[in-house]
């Protein structure tokens, strides 16, 4: 569904340039769920922007459903690490933003968006304005938009950090089950390995600055997934001391600019 | 700028005394012989430092001197008598440049105008409150035409000829010595000029005025500065090509030939066969004031004492 | 932050209350001064001496207001519709910008009074020239406040409505302008009053009504208590019509008037 | 948003040729227009008109830009000052805006050309009343701009100098202003053009130098050529202060010019 | 050092009023870290706005060391959910702005923002500008600008919500360190209840809005402590199991507007 092959991207900033991205090659499959996980400022949510189209690669090619990407598609939705709200639409009419530029069906959508709202805990929150909101509020309400449309790829840049634990738990339930429903193909930004093992069908490792591909992991833990006690608690523990050790190696004060 | 101070090297005795003057409107031919005067050393001689200020017409003129902006000023005489008889301003006359009015109306010959008669159901453009379009009534009663049979429409001095010259118009208002400046604008037309001074033979032009302070605190100044401004007025009508030289000089967008041209047309208006310069006669006030009293333009009572002092004007 | 109930009336007083004062306290200095100065009426007159210029002509004086009032509003229009739409080329592409904004700048550079006549030249005694001439004046602060708005927009936004492959009219009419929008209120509330003095202007040099009008003939006639009741009635007109704009935006954009 | 090494000559290019593109496009369609409709010279001179009266007077022509140019610049330059000062208190408490705005609406209000003369009355011919007329002019879109700019600071950022107990006075100069900058410069590009057209106004009306007093010589004597070049000059004078103002921006407010 | 007693409080919103926070009364003792946990938009920021004296109770009172809260106080410090750079400033002089405003010793303050910067990571980024940074590195910067000024008090709202797991422990790690070091009272919002009770000498447990305070939990767990496996893992199991279960009860779909 969607193919990375050899991307790399260096910004050039006010002093000087950076290296963001180190020849990415990555798939992932048609209704899977990757988790991209890897230090802050590795790279992450670049690599996001350029499989939304938002970004070009410096080098290397990105294709979504066999088509390189040239600019956003409509059927990739993407929801971003902050939550980015217009701030003179209420919550409700933020939701249905999509739903008006991609001209789907007003009605159906209005109660989708109500049942999506409700679901995340914003019943009653409709009318009003993203600044009456808390910050976890707003990122849920951004969490709604981002599923308004049914999209077939859904990209999300740490969608559930804002969040507390419980709700972030009840969230991930929820992902899990929409994806049981509906076909839809995920790659989802975590600094959290706990989150990464449970939603992940995969878990793809970056390395810090430049951000280069140093593993992927596979998870074959049978869902639906909780955390807590359960069966498959050991299988989790292993999968998450194997991605802690991945993280680890690079000291931080390494970091610097390229 | 055109260094309106002069010369203060001028060897006459006492202290220099300074005054500010403004021309009537603008820096045209017709108010050249300010800066003949200055030129010529007139002003340094009578122990006078003059800065010559360009005016932006009579009213205007009137309330710098009433307001203390300026000592000296041109201004119509009959717009004077309407302002004074209106406002009240302390501002007085002391002498007068043109014994007989500029104002006219100038057509294009093309435009079939040949006679004030012609001007009934036509169009003139003229700034609003101008000499022209106010002592109108008073010229079509002496031309014996129906005023009412004639629109004015109002038009920024400066467009005037443009208007003119475009059609938009059929005449327009001016001072008899505008000619020149009007058939160059136009391209070389033909101009036809409606002088007020044809019917209206005793309408005075532009007068020298100054404010009642002045007047009456330094009378000796004004007498020096009457007879040193109106000298150079007479070397001006003498000579009329040297006297546009000047004016370019100080004010170099101004066109010397252009100049000339105005300033002897202007000639026969400032002085008549032999009188001198700058008199006044009282008589000539009252038929003035009668005129306008008769016109409407000015309620019944006003006295020449009002607007003109006599006891400094030239004698002649 | 917090709006309580009791405060609403202070509030109400506020809003009502101090503008007055403060225009009540202009008036009173402006008549202290003309006393203390001894200022002479034909310099500037007394508030009494304008009042009753405006007493003697008050229907005269309505029916100029309300034709400089239409040109005004007339030329403003047009002057809002181009300049968004101008701002909107101008924010839609850096290339169109490079070459557009030269060009607005000289043609704004051109001083309104020096062109004012050559439009009566070309455009004749009617409305036209003045609406004209109203929008030379006002055109340009729409344009740049307006582009300056467009062109502000949050990346995280702008991403955002991208990530939709939104038509650029969409970006456009869904993110860009409304949060343009109290950028171009700004524009607007600039605009207004230079579009009453473009009519002023107009007014001076080819008009027989409006209160450009008024003032020129009663300037020429030194009447200057009534060309200071035809300026009071302009003022009056443009504080009428930046408080109209002032309650347009708190009335489109609540959510702009949030910090302070 | 990615500037790439090679792209650096084609922005140069961009930067200096589009507009220089427009300006020549724009004198082309001017000569173009007074060939094809044959308007006649006294009422719009072609393009090599102005040129030939600009080269008869060249002097004396740059003597006047040079008197309008310290006028607009002082003017300006005071309007700045007292504009900004003045934003400051309205953005300091809705009470003192609730005051000022409707004085200075009525201050705005008033058309300037009216009190022109008046101002020559009060002050006199010197350079003092013209840059009065500049400082009145430009003085309102650069309040306006600037007080919007100061009440816009996002809370975020005003929390958090509030919350080292900053005084007003940090509070104003560490993130209220800075964060308005973009605003101001809004209001000073506004201003700028405005402020040369204050200076011709005063000009017009009590000057002897200076390109205001060149157009009203000129253009009353029907040289319209010399007026046009006079214009052109303006022209020039505007869009080099405004320019100016551009790079001044682009040099102090780098992280401004982020997004489009 | 920091109490607070039957503090309420009334948003007035677009849509009527919002009770955001209801009679909570709490102490914090001198040098004490307590971490406030609960439900997205139960009140938690605005409890620490007051706190800092960014907001006035609508009823009760704060005070902090003795004095009622009137102002915000230059010795508290303040660490805001979203990272607040003021974008025209590099990142060294976004983290230097509290030294300018509080006018403190400049030059031994460049050498601690230094030291600062390298330790969560971002050296090499002091001449940076904000825009140019990603998400966790932006909040990183906004760590280091609120300890810079060695504050008695340091209010923090999610500080490490946008980091990764690891810079998140390492930062943990740190703050424990600096706590050893130099006496400091803590308020500590976080979503995370591993986090809550890695970093707690209490736990604040409020309830879904209005925010009541549900619980206060003593977590009397020996430091320094890690995560992962170790000693007192029971320990933190037990704590973490009843921290769930106090935010449990409470069912999502009841939210709404008071
Ligand atoms: N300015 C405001 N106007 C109106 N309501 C507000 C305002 N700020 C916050 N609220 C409301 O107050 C409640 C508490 O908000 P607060 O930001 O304190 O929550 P929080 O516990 O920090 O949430 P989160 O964990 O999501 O950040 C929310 O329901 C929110 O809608
Ligand atoms: N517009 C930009 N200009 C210059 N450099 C940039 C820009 N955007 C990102 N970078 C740099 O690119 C690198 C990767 O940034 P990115 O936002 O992709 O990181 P990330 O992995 O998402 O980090 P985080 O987990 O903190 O969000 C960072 O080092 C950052 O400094
Ligand atoms: C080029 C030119 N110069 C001066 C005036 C001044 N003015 C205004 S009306 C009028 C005619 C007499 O009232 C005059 C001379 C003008 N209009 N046109
Ligand atoms: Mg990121
Ligand atoms: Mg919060």
């Amino acid at each position: 569904m969607i193919k990375l092959s050899h991307v790399s991207h260096v910004f050039a900033g006010s002093q000087g340039e950076v290296h963001a991205l180190d020849d990415i090659t990555l798939e992932v499959r048609r209704n899977e769920l990757v988790t991209l996980v890897g230090r802050s400022g590795c790279g992450k949510s670049t690599m996001l922007r350029m499989v939304a189209g938002l970004l070009r690669p410096s080098s290397g090619t990105v294709t979504v459903a066999g088509e390189p990407m040239g600019k956003p598609r409509q059927d990739v939705s993407f929801m971003f690490q902050r939550a980015a709200l217009l701030p003179w639409r209420t919550v409700l009419d933020n939701v249905l933003l999509p739903v008006e530029i991609l001209r789907l069906d007003r009605a159906a959508k209005r109660r989708r968006a109500h049942e999506l709202l409700e679901l995340v805990g914003l019943a009653g929150f409709e009318k009003r304005l993203p600044h009456e909101l808390s910050g976890g509020m707003q990122q849920r309400a951004s969490l709604c938009r981002s599923l308004i449309q049914d999209p077939l790829v859904l990209l999300m840049d740490e969608p559930f950090s804002a969040l507390d634990a419980l709700t972030r738990e009840e969230l991930s339930i929820e992902l899990q089950r929409i994806r049981r429903e509906q076909e839809m193909t995920v790659i989802f930004i975590t600094h959290s390995i706990e989150e990464a093992v449970l939603l992940a069908d995969r878990v793809a490792v970056l390395s810090p600055r430049p951000g280069r591909l140093r593993k992927i992991v596979d998870v074959d833990i049978p869902r639906p997934r909780t955390l807590g006690r359960n069966a498959y608690a050991d299988r989790v523990a292993e999968v998450s001391a194997e991605l802690h050790e991945l993280l680890m190696p690079a000291p931080m004060a390494s970091e610097g600019a390229a | 700028g055109g260094g309106g101070g002069g010369g203060t090297e001028g060897p006459s005795a006492g202290a220099v005394e300074s005054v500010r003057y403004l021309t009537s409107f603008n820096t045209f031919g017709r108010d050249a012989y300010a800066y003949v005067a200055l030129e010529k050393g007139y002003f340094t001689e009578a122990g006078l430092n003059v800065d010559i200020k360009p005016g932006t017409g009579t009213v205007d003129a009137m309330k710098l001197l009433a307001g203390g902006r300026a000592d000296f000023g041109i201004g119509d005489f009959t717009g004077t008598l309407i302002t004074t008889a209106k406002e009240k301003l302390p501002v007085i006359a002391v002498g007068m440049v043109h014994q007989n009015s500029l104002a006219a109306i100038i057509a294009l010959e093309e435009g079939g105008i040949r006679t004030p008669k012609d001007l009934e159901g036509k169009t003139i453009g003229d700034q609003p409150g101008s000499t022209v379009q106010v002592t109108f009534p008073v010229y079509a009663k002496a031309a014996g035409i129906d005023a009412s049979k004639v629109k004015f429409v109002p038009g920024a001095p400066p467009a005037l000829p443009q208007l003119l010259a475009s059609g938009r118009v059929d005449a327009i208002g001016q001072f008899v010595v505008g000619r020149g400046l009007i058939e160059k604008a136009a391209q070389g037309k033909k101009a036809i000029v409606l002088p007020y001074g044809e019917v209206l033979p005793d309408l005075y032009g532009n007068a020298l005025l100054t404010s009642n302070t002045m007047a009456r605190e330094k009378p000796e100044v004004v007498k020096k500065f009457i007879a040193a401004l109106f000298k150079g007025l007479e070397y001006s009508l003498a000579n009329p090509e040297e006297s546009g030289e000047i004016l370019k000089k100080y004010q170099p967008t101004q066109n010397a030939e252009v100049a000339a041209a105005e300033i002897r047309a202007m000639a026969p208006y400032v002085a008549a066969q032999g009188q001198t310069i700058g008199v006044v006669s009282k008589a000539k006030v009252e038929a003035n004031i009668k005129l306008l009293t008769e016109s409407g333009a000015i309620p019944a009572g006003m006295t020449p004492e009002q607007v003109i002092d006599l006891s400094l004007t030239p004698q002649g | 932050m917090i709006a309580r109930p009791r405060a609403r009336l202070t509030r109400r007083l506020v809003d009502w209350g101090l503008p007055v004062l403060g225009l009540v306290a202009l008036v009173a200095l402006w008549w202290l001064a003309t006393i203390v100065f001894s200022i002479e009426k034909f310099l500037v007159p007394a508030p009494d001496d304008v009042v009753e210029a405006f007493i003697g002509q008050a229907g005269f004086l309505m029916e100029q207001t309300w034709v400089t009032l239409l040109e005004t509003v007339q030329g403003f229009a047009v002057a809002v519709v181009v300049g968004i739409s101008t701002a909107m080329l101008i924010a839609s592409s850096r290339l169109l910008e490079k070459m557009i904004y030269p060009l607005l700048l000289a043609v704004n550079a051109v001083p309104k009074i020096a062109i004012a006549p050559i439009l009566v030249v070309w455009m004749g005694f009617g409305q036209f020239p003045k609406i004209v001439m109203v929008f030379l004046l006002c055109f340009f602060p729409i344009v740049i406040s307006t582009a300056t708005g467009l062109k502000s927009t949050p990346a995280e936004l702008t991403d955002l409505v991208r990530s939709y492959d939104a038509s650029r009219l969409q970006v456009f009419f869904k993110v860009r302008f409304p949060y343009a929008l109290p950028q171009v209120m700004v524009g607007l509330k600039t605009a207004i009053s230079l579009a009453v003095i473009g009519a002023v202007i107009a007014e001076f040099v080819g008009a027989d009504a409006g209160l450009g009008y008024v003032i020129v003939q009663s300037g020429a006639s030194a009447d200057t208590p009534l060309a200071f009741a035809a300026m009071a009635l302009l003022g009056i007109i443009s504080i009428v019509l930046f408080y109209g704009l002032n309650a347009l935006e708190k009335v489109i954009l609540p959510w702009a008037e949030e910090n302070r």
